[in-house]
């Protein structure tokens, strides 16, 4: 059939003349490399106070923190810039002792300077990170007695600064260099950052990818194992998955449904355990929790109503545990001494539930609105709710699933607009000092907008806690909010999620660690 | 010159029998398509009838319980279950009424709209034309899925946003068509006739412009339900379609889009379902085109 | 007699249709010598054109087919020719000009594309060459400034001039017989008598064999040496034109020729035929224009009447003219 | 052809200004960006300082002409989400999706072509039908469907070809292109297929075939010209549509498109992005048409003259 063999070959010409048009970029990375896929970048922001604390995962990589942390999240001299630190006795005044030889990437000395600049400008009006707000309120002046020194002074006694400034927490901590960013500006150094960390900024493609490569012999990591890290956004998890078994990808973010998939193709996948706890709630109303949740019983019915094992079975593919206390972020238990009981967890118990509600008045039920939403780290959101909402409607709470974005949703919770509707947030686990920050943000009504539980016993202890000093009396004070929240019922404790990494079967030890939006990737690439 | 009469039997030629039935199978009505188009109506609208189960009642512990013939199925539920446990043939079978509604909907209001702005343009020309073409061609260059998703942002997505968000852009290509075609009828002398016999503006339109454009539009409408449904579909995807736990073909695709391998038949049938549907519409409109007017050129 | 440059013996082209089957020509025999031209003349839907594109095997696919009849071009069959071979035939040895000059040429294609064609097609000329003689066949077509004229586009053309480009197109080969479908119905007449006297000229130069389809008796009288008068597929009658103008046998002749109004012949009203043209998918039996047929007989709506001769070189197909 | 080209220019200015106004108005619609970059403990004060920086406590008409003003002269302002100017953003996305498009529409060529000219030469037999069902089979399914697909399928369980991303070269255009290329195939096929059918009944064809000329030539030649100017309206249309939103496909293979760009801004109410991202897909299907009027013009003589 000539005409046919005609017609193909003028296609397959207009392909290859179309191809020859086609600049392809650079063929397959040389290795050794490492490539990790995630599923998205939130801000893709490369200056830390510019909502970095959501990206610590490579912002940590380009910079330094005044002071380091282990991957479990504890402070360590050797992770960060200071290897030493003290306080004062009244504890206004820390003094952090600097690493010596530290060089910027564009080869500028790190000094106190650079440190100085730095923590004035995480506090500065550009910020928009986690807890800028407190360092802004707290930190009263700060000193550089000598190039290696640095002295924070604070207005009121507190045991916080270090933990402030570390890994552990957000971006406020990183050290940035002072002569660059006043020589080009802040636009300038948000598009090509200088930084002190183990890796150089090289490039970065929004909704593509950012591509970093190794400084040799950093003071972290030594000789790093890897030439170049590269950080790709790739939003569909089908995709990930393929990257993955084609050995395009190194480490990738996986969805709790589809570990069991991967691991029996022989991918080793790591976990980040009880990386977040799922927390439900009611948001209030003006002056607190508005009826039918007024009644304790109520809170109590909608609590037992919800079978926590199964959901954690079936919609979490087993990769997560009941959670008992709303808000109760469990690295912190270990710290301020608060064991969890059984009889502390929720039993599913619906007839329990209906009779609570009976006894409430509410026997022939009630109605209530529910958002439901997508979260990342969080892909079963929307699934997550409709389940939940079956369970309620079981005992006669008719549900008004209404399908939101985040953003549209926390309008909503942080305006007050509609009180007594449910929402939830999968809060990143932390040590005992970002969880009393969290409970001072989500369980203590003085900070308005976020308030979620409006009790005043809790309120006075947590103010309390504020102005402490001693641990013992902190710790106390914390395990009683929470212990109270829970015999209140001021919330609605789902799970604590396991978040899984599938990574090639090459890739060697790596643990992902704990520490809140940090992946420790430098752990893998480390030449020690 | 043969001057003797030459009688046709005289050459032995066979008589060779023109082969009808190639002739005919052109004409006859599309089976294929008809039948299918009608069963979506039928399941759509017995949908209470036909539905095994509520198609929102969940049970997460059988949940990815594969159809009745593959190992591990159960006759309770015959498509097997979904993410949430939720029978699948009950929730594809009450699916169907919402993409057909959703599909019939948005042609209706876009084809009335369209029509009614391109027998306009078309009827008076001039300014008037232009500056409703150039309406029409804004419209259209304005992308449906960012409308869809600034809506579902703005107020939240729901089945008369999807139907709203189409409705505004789809309306523009009847427009276009419509105008096309009512400009080849003015030239037509019935229309001159009709002025001369004192017809008003709004008779000739309702009464000559109007009937003859009847074929495309029905052609149009035809083509057009399939394309709604496949946009409602790739809304869903990004989370401004029809939102759960209303079902519909589209978002219970997208929800099952992650088990494509375990557990096909959650997107798979859904997908199967929406395939032969838009195919049948496709090919119906193809087939009506091709009977009704052949010459139409339309988007 | 020399042998006749296209010789065409009971030619049946039928049509599938779906109204059934269509015998659009119904057994047509006849043939045209050189330098001859033949009328061919009759209502629309009575096979003239049907049977010219049966010649070059160019009738409409799928739906129609050479049923039976042989075709000889200067003695060689036609009919059992593959279609590469006719393909070389068309445009060569049977060239043909169609009806609407207005859309018979390619309008996004210059003339000089669609003059250059044919030429390079049969004489493998290329270039400069090409050229000129594109712009030779222009000008034996009395087209003014042919070489600026090739650059130019049919719709930049008038009626008249687009109709001579076909000429020339149809005399590039030059060709052994020449179809001329209509050329000139859509012309005014002024145009019409120029185009008719270039087409006799082209004959005259090229001695080619030409048939001329038309329903103008007027234009019939002044070129055609021999007409057929064709009804329902068939040719009913056929002769020298003066003898059929003044001697008409048929009663469908003589019904033509009385519905033209003549100069000079006081006549009050013209006599119209009565009765509707035939349903040729369901023609009766017997001679086609008898239910129209103010002399028809029993015989005619039982039996075809065959060609029967009645004068030198005139046929008529009907009863009455039967020899007794 | 330059009085023509005016005019339309004209036209398409106007129709930028009205459309300005309308994304100016949706885009603000979409609700609060500062949800999104403000931490959940930032006060109201936070709020306010935060609207102030940005520029959004100024009285509406103050902030469009601004907007108007920087626009034309291609500053579209700084990204709230990316805090970098947007016009870079367009820079680094603008280009993948052209490739992308170009590459899809050589595909959907590629296809339409061939089928849609067969099917009509040998209308109403089994190529021809053969020919409407695959090409509506590009239509009938949902595209993330059928990228999903093929990424399982052909990226991960057969690694034939990369799964995401554009770094790998010309093989990573393959399956993100073959997706978008197919969904246009039927629409194309199917206005090729009904302008060959009614160009192949013309007198120039058939007098074509009286001059001898050779059935191929006919088809490709003669006829396939004349039934090109609907074929390229569409082209144009699709490709403007291709180019500006193939959010579904993007997302689903990683690809840093415009598409994506606009689902982000949209996402996170970042109005400075979807102000720019709607304006250039106006202005991107502007050109188009524009280009594609002027390809009537090479196809039809006619055209060239008339204006």
């Amino acid at each position: 059939m000539t005409r046919a063999k005609r017609i193909v070959r003028g296609c397959l010409l207009f392909l290859t003349v179309l191809a020859l048009v086609m600049p392809g970029t650079a063929g397959a990375q040389a290795k050794p490399d490492l490539t990790i896929a995630l599923s998205s970048f939130a801000t893709e922001s490369l200056d830390p106070p510019v909502a970095g604390h959501l990206v610590k995962y490579y912002l940590s990589l380009m910079f330094d923190y005044l002071v380091g942390t282990t991957p479990d999240g504890q402070l360590s001299p050797n992770g960060g810039i200071a290897t030493k630190w003290e306080s004062s006795a009244d504890h206004k005044r820390w003094t952090f002792t600097l690493r010596k030889g530290v060089k910027f990437h564009n080869g500028d000395d790190l000094t106190s300077e650079d440190v100085k600049f730095s923590l004035e400008r995480a506090g500065g009006k550009r910020s928009t990170t986690g807890y800028a707000g407190i360092l802004r309120t707290l930190v009263a002046s700060i000193e550089t007695p000598a190039p290696d020194r640095v002295v924070i002074v604070t207005k009121d006694p507190t045991l916080i600064i270090p933990n402030y400034l570390s890994r552990a927490l957000s971006s406020e901590g990183m050290i940035l260099p002072k002569k660059y960013i006043e020589s080009v500006g802040d636009d300038a150094f948000a598009r090509k950052p200088v930084g002190s960390g183990p890796y150089k900024f090289v490039e970065q493609i929004t909704g593509s990818h950012i591509r970093l490569t190794a400084v040799d012999n950093h003071w972290r990591l030594g000789a790093p194992k890897y030439k170049t890290v590269t950080i790709r956004v790739v939003p569909e998890e089908t995709t990930r998955i393929a990257l993955l078994r084609r050995g395009e990808v190194d480490v990738t973010e996986i969805s709790r449904e589809r570990v069991g998939e991967v691991e029996k193709e022989g991918y080793p996948v790591h976990f980040r355990k009880e990386e977040a706890i799922l927390s439900m709630w009611w948001i209030l109303g003006p002056d607190g929790m508005v009826a039918p949740m007024k009644d304790k019983r109520v809170r109590e019915a909608m609590n037992v109503a919800i079978d926590r094992n199964e959901i954690a079975q079936s919609i979490f593919a087993g990769r997560a545990e009941p959670a008992a206390i709303p808000l109760g972020l469990s690295w912190s238990f270990k710290e301020i001494g608060l064991k969890v009981t059984p009889d502390m967890m929720y039993p599913y118990d619906p007839a329990r539930a209906k009779k609570l509600l009976a006894d409430a008045g509410l026997a022939s039920g009630f109605s209530l609105d529910a958002y439901a939403y997508q979260l990342p780290g969080l892909p079963e959101g929307k699934a997550f709710a409709e389940a939940v909402s079956g369970y309620w409607e079981k005992v006669g709470i008719k549900i008004k699933l209404i399908p939101v974005d985040y953003p549209a949703f926390r309008k909503n919770w942080v305006d007050r607009k509609t009180p007594g509707s449910i929402g939830y947030f999968n809060i990143a686990n932390r040590d005992w000092m970002g969880t009393f920050a969290l409970l001072e943000k989500m369980a203590y009504s003085p900070s308005k907008p976020n308030d979620t539980v409006n009790d005043a016993e809790v309120d006075g202890m947590i103010s309390q806690v504020a102005k402490q000093t001693d641990r013992e009396k902190i710790n106390t004070l914390m395990r009683n909010s929470f212990l109270r929240i829970r015999s209140e019922h001021l919330g609605m404790p789902i799970v604590y999620l396991h978040s899984p990494y599938a990574a090639s079967k090459k890739l060697g030890k790596w643990n992902p660690g704990s520490v809140m939006y940090d992946l420790f990737f430098d752990e893998l690439a480390s030449g020690k | 010159m043969p001057a003797e009469p030459v009688t046709p039997d005289a050459l032995p030629l066979p008589d060779v029998q023109v082969s009808a039935a190639r002739e005919a199978r052109g004409r006859r009505l599309p089976y294929f398509s008809l039948g299918i188009v009608t069963l979506f109506v039928l399941v759509a609208i017995l949908a209470p009838l036909l539905s095994p189960a509520d198609p929102a009642d969940q049970s997460l512990r059988n949940r990815f319980k594969p159809p009745v013939w593959m190992e591990g199925g159960t006759a309770k539920h015959l498509l097997g279950t979904d993410r949430l446990g939720r029978d699948m043939l009950s929730r594809i079978i009450w699916g169907s009424r919402v993409s057909l509604a959703a599909g019939v909907i948005t042609v209706l209001i876009a084809t009335a709209f369209g029509a009614a702005m391109g027998l306009v343009a078309g009827y008076y020309g001039g300014r008037v034309d232009v500056v409703l073409m150039r309406v029409t061609d804004a419209t259209m260059s304005f992308p449906v899925i960012l409308l869809a998703l600034i809506l579902a942002v703005t107020v939240g997505p729901s089945f008369t946003n999807v139907v709203v968000a189409i409705a505004v852009i789809l309306w523009a290509r009847f427009a276009r068509v419509i105008r096309g075609q009512v400009l080849t009828l003015m030239g037509l002398d019935f229309i001159a006739q009709a002025r001369i016999a004192g017809a008003g503006a709004w008779r000739i339109i309702t009464r000559h412009l109007f009937p003859n454009t009847l074929n495309t539009l029905v052609v149009l409408l035809t083509l057009q339900i399939g394309y709604v449904i496949i946009v409602e579909a790739s809304l869903s995807f990004l989370g401004a379609g029809i939102p759960p736990p209303t079902p519909a073909w589209g978002s219970m695709i997208a929800e099952g889009r992650e088990f494509v391998t375990s557990a096909w038949w959650v997107s798979g049938l859904p997908g199967l379902a929406i395939l032969l549907v838009v195919l049948a519409f496709n090919l119906l409109g193809d087939w009506l085109r091709d009977t009704l007017d052949p010459k139409l050129r339309q988007l | 007699m020399a042998v006749p440059v296209i010789d065409v013996q009971d030619l049946r082209t039928y049509l599938v249709t779906r109204w059934g089957t269509v015998k659009a020509v119904d057994g047509v025999s006849f043939s045209v010598a050189e330098g001859e031209t033949l009328g061919l003349v009759g209502e629309s839907g009575s096979g003239k054109s049907m049977t010219c594109l049966s010649l070059i095997r160019l009738t409409p696919r799928p739906a129609s087919r050479i049923v039976s009849g042989r075709i000889r071009l200067d003695g060689d069959e036609l009919t059992s020719k593959s279609e590469a071979e006719m393909q070389k035939i068309r445009g060569r040895k049977i060239a043909m000009i169609l009806q609407d000059p207005m859309s018979s040429l390619n309008p996004v294609y210059s003339v000089g594309m669609q003059v250059r064609e044919p030429v390079s097609l049969y004489h493998g000329l290329r270039g400069k060459s090409l050229t000129a003689r594109a712009a030779a066949l222009l000008a034996a077509v009395r087209i003014p400034a042919p070489e600026t004229r090739l650059r130019a586009f049919p719709f930049q053309m008038s009626g008249g001039m687009r109709q001579r480009v076909v000429g020339a197109m149809a005399i590039a080969a030059p060709p052994r017989l020449l179809i001329a479908d209509e050329p000139t119905t859509s012309l005014d007449l002024t145009i019409q008598a120029q185009y008719l006297g270039l087409l006799e000229e082209l004959q005259h130069q090229h001695r080619l064999a030409m048939i001329f389809i038309t329903h103008n008796l007027g234009i019939v009288s002044k070129i055609c040496d021999r007409v057929a008068v064709m009804y329902a597929g068939r040719i009913v009658e056929m002769g020298p034109v003066r003898q059929i103008f003044k001697t008409p046998a048929h009663p469908y002749t003589r019904a033509l020729l009385d519905s033209i109004p003549r100069l000079g012949a006081r006549r009050e009203r013209l006599t119209a035929i009565d009765g509707q043209p035939p349903d040729l998918a369901r023609l009766p039996g017997g001679c086609a224009f008898a239910p129209r047929c103010p002399k028809v007989m029993d015989r005619c709506r039982v039996e075809a009447p065959p060609a029967f001769p009645v004068a030198p070189g005139q046929t008529s197909a009907c009863w009455l003219d039967a020899p007794a | 052809m330059i009085r023509f080209v005016l005019s339309r220019l004209l036209q398409s200015l106007v129709a930028l200004a009205i459309l300005s106004v309308v994304v100016f108005v949706l885009a603000r619609a979409t609700g609060d960006p500062l949800q999104l970059v403000l931490p959940m403990s930032a006060t109201p004060e936070d709020y306010a300082e935060a609207r102030r920086y940005l520029g959004l406590d100024r009285p509406y008409v103050e902030q469009y002409l601004s907007f108007v003003r920087r626009a034309v002269t291609g500053d579209f302002g700084m990204s709230i989400r990316a805090r970098r100017p947007v016009a870079e953003l367009l820079q680094e996305r603008l280009p993948n999706s052209l490739r992308l498009a170009a590459f899809a529409m050589g595909i959907t060529l590629s296809i339409a072509f061939p089928l849609g000219v067969i099917a009509a030469v040998r209308k109403g037999t089994g190529v021809d039908r053969i020919a409407q069902v695959v090409a509506v089979l590009g239509q009938s399914l949902p595209t993330f469907w059928v990228s999903i697909v093929l990424v399982e399928v052909v990226a991960g369980r057969l690694q034939w070809l990369p799964a995401g991303g554009n770094e790998a070269g010309l093989a990573s255009y393959v399956l993100p292109g073959f997706t978008l290329g197919w969904f246009v195939v039927a629409g194309m096929m199917r206005l090729l297929r009904s302008g060959m059918l009614e160009v192949l009944d013309s007198e120039y064809v058939k007098l074509a075939r009286v001059k001898g000329v050779l059935e191929r030539r006919v088809v490709w030649v003669h006829a396939l010209k004349n039934a090109l100017i609907p074929v390229v309206t569409f082209a144009g249309i699709y490709f403007s549509i291709l180019v500006t939103t193939a959010i579904v496909v993007e997302t689903v293979f990683a690809w840093p498109g415009l598409g994506r760009l606009a689902y982000e801004g949209i996402s996170s109410r970042d109005y400075p992005v979807i102000q720019a991202v709607v304006l250039t897909t106006a202005v991107i299907v502007a050109v188009v048409n524009l280009s594609v009027d002027c390809l009537y013009a090479v196809i039809d003589p006619r055209i060239r003259h008339a204006r």
